[in-house]
């Protein structure tokens, strides 16, 4: 029921800054998920790929976490990327219409090509 | 090799589930494990299981994030042949209905994505509002077979 | 490659959550996940999360076995600064004192292994008999820091 | 919270059947596991190896039905040995002092030889 948050940087074509989180991110976790990705962005971080792979939940405060950093992203013409591959994670962006907003890949590698 | 034994479910219908947690952000995840063990109990897929997860986690965090002066969540499963019928209620200052009313999602925001989510996952979702002592949100999910 | 976050705890003491499952052998593994939620949550060792489950499994299977007449049994859960005091309560009859008390195992036989384990995996045990109106227990584990 | 039961035969030393168990072993599922080992014997089987690795979750109930398995092949000189992996549940067996009673080891092969 917690999350772990770590943060790698990545110098691919376009380097940018890989968020992996781990755990379930609920209303009792998603304030330190929007901590590290707030920091992040306000350091001057505009590229992201934020791996899910290891998420076994996410819930609408979850998913506003990763609304607000897009939106603060792109006031600097950022971008941010997920990496999904867990079907009931994936049917919550799509019911949510959020897969027309964020680039979701399957692969990690795929999220920062397509950065 | 004999043939594997596998548990027949042996549940009658009508059982009743009562939960109780504080109206504090760490409890959710509480909520979250009973109602999973419920359906899982109840032969619910995993699909069904996730969605009723996610239905009753929302609820719980609407609670815990707009009803003030709750101090508590009352949750409750009721077990029937084809159905779970559960509620989520707390004791704080009601909703207003056009704020619950099912609705098209426009430009993605940071919030109002719980009540969409609750009323996408469930079959069947009503909500009673009484004025000075909270909101009740009564959700089905039917048993797929 | 920087500093990895981990999730602090923000609890405050003195939360109760509470539990009413039927009084059924089918819904003893939802009292075990939410016991297990509660403790984890409260920073509890792997150890002691198992020790927690199985005393209150242990004290859910007695309700159901030997509790003739309650239909429920109500599992609350207080936590505290520094330990977490669980009750366990059917409305059956009420056990006798002498099969409750604290014993030596003997030659192994097939019962009577429940309240030793009840009593060797918590910290503090106590029973209180209500003719009519069944047996409550209330046990203790302290939070190792 | 289920349990799965698989009996196989074992053709060693000893020849023995060896019951698999899978899943958590409470006062729901522990008829069934009686209803496997109680079948077994009935049907002749005297020398018993009980494979717990993949149990997660033991209760009084199922050790009483394994105390129970273990009275009846004695009446036919024969004998139960138990494979059990898990620090917890082992300490369940030492807290009752069924350590005592039982042989317990660390593998399936080691089960089989001392049967
Ligand atoms: N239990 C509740 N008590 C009071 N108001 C509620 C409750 N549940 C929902 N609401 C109201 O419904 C609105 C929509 O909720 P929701 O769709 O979850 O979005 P959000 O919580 O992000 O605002 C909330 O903003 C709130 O006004
Ligand atoms: N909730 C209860 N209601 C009535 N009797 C109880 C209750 N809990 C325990 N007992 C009594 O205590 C005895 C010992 O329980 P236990 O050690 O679990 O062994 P077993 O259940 O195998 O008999 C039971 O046989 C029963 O008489």
């Amino acid at each position: 029921m917690d999350i772990k948050v770590n943060v790698r940087d990545h110098d691919g074509q376009r380097p940018c800054s890989i968020v992996d989180l781990n755990g379930e991110i609920d209303v009792y976790t998603s304030p330190k998920v929007k901590e590290a990705i707030m920091g992040l962005i306000d350091s001057g971080h505009y590229a992201l790929v934020i791996n899910l792979e290891n998420v076994r939940y996410i819930d609408s405060t979850g998913l506003g976490v990763l609304i607000g950093g897009l939106k603060r992203v792109r006031e600097h013409s950022g971008a941010v990327n997920l990496v999904c591959t867990n079907p009931q994670i994936k049917k919550i962006f799509d019911i949510t219409g959020l897969v027309k907003i964020f680039g979701i890949y399957e692969s990690e590698a795929a999220a920062c090509e397509n950065l | 090799m004999r043939e594997p034994l596998t548990l027949e479910p042996t549940l009658s219908d009508d059982g009743l589930v009562e939960l109780r947690i504080p109206s504090r952000a760490e409890w959710v995840g509480v909520a979250r494990l009973a109602i999973a063990g419920i359906a899982s109990r109840l032969q619910f897929s995993i699909e069904d299981i996730e969605d009723l997860k996610l239905a009753v986690a929302e609820a719980c965090t609407n609670c815990i994030q707009h009803a003030s002066e709750s101090d508590s969540i009352a949750i409750s499963c009721r077990i029937q042949a084809d159905k779970l019928v559960v509620t989520v209620e707390d004791s704080g200052q009601a909703a207003n209905h056009a704020s619950l009313a099912p609705k098209q999602l426009g430009e993605p925001k940071v919030g109002g994505l719980g009540v969409f989510l609750i009323r996408s996952l469930m079959d069947d979702v009503e909500y009673e509002l009484n004025p000075g002592s909270g909101t009740r949100l009564t959700m089905t999910k039917f048993l797929r077979t």
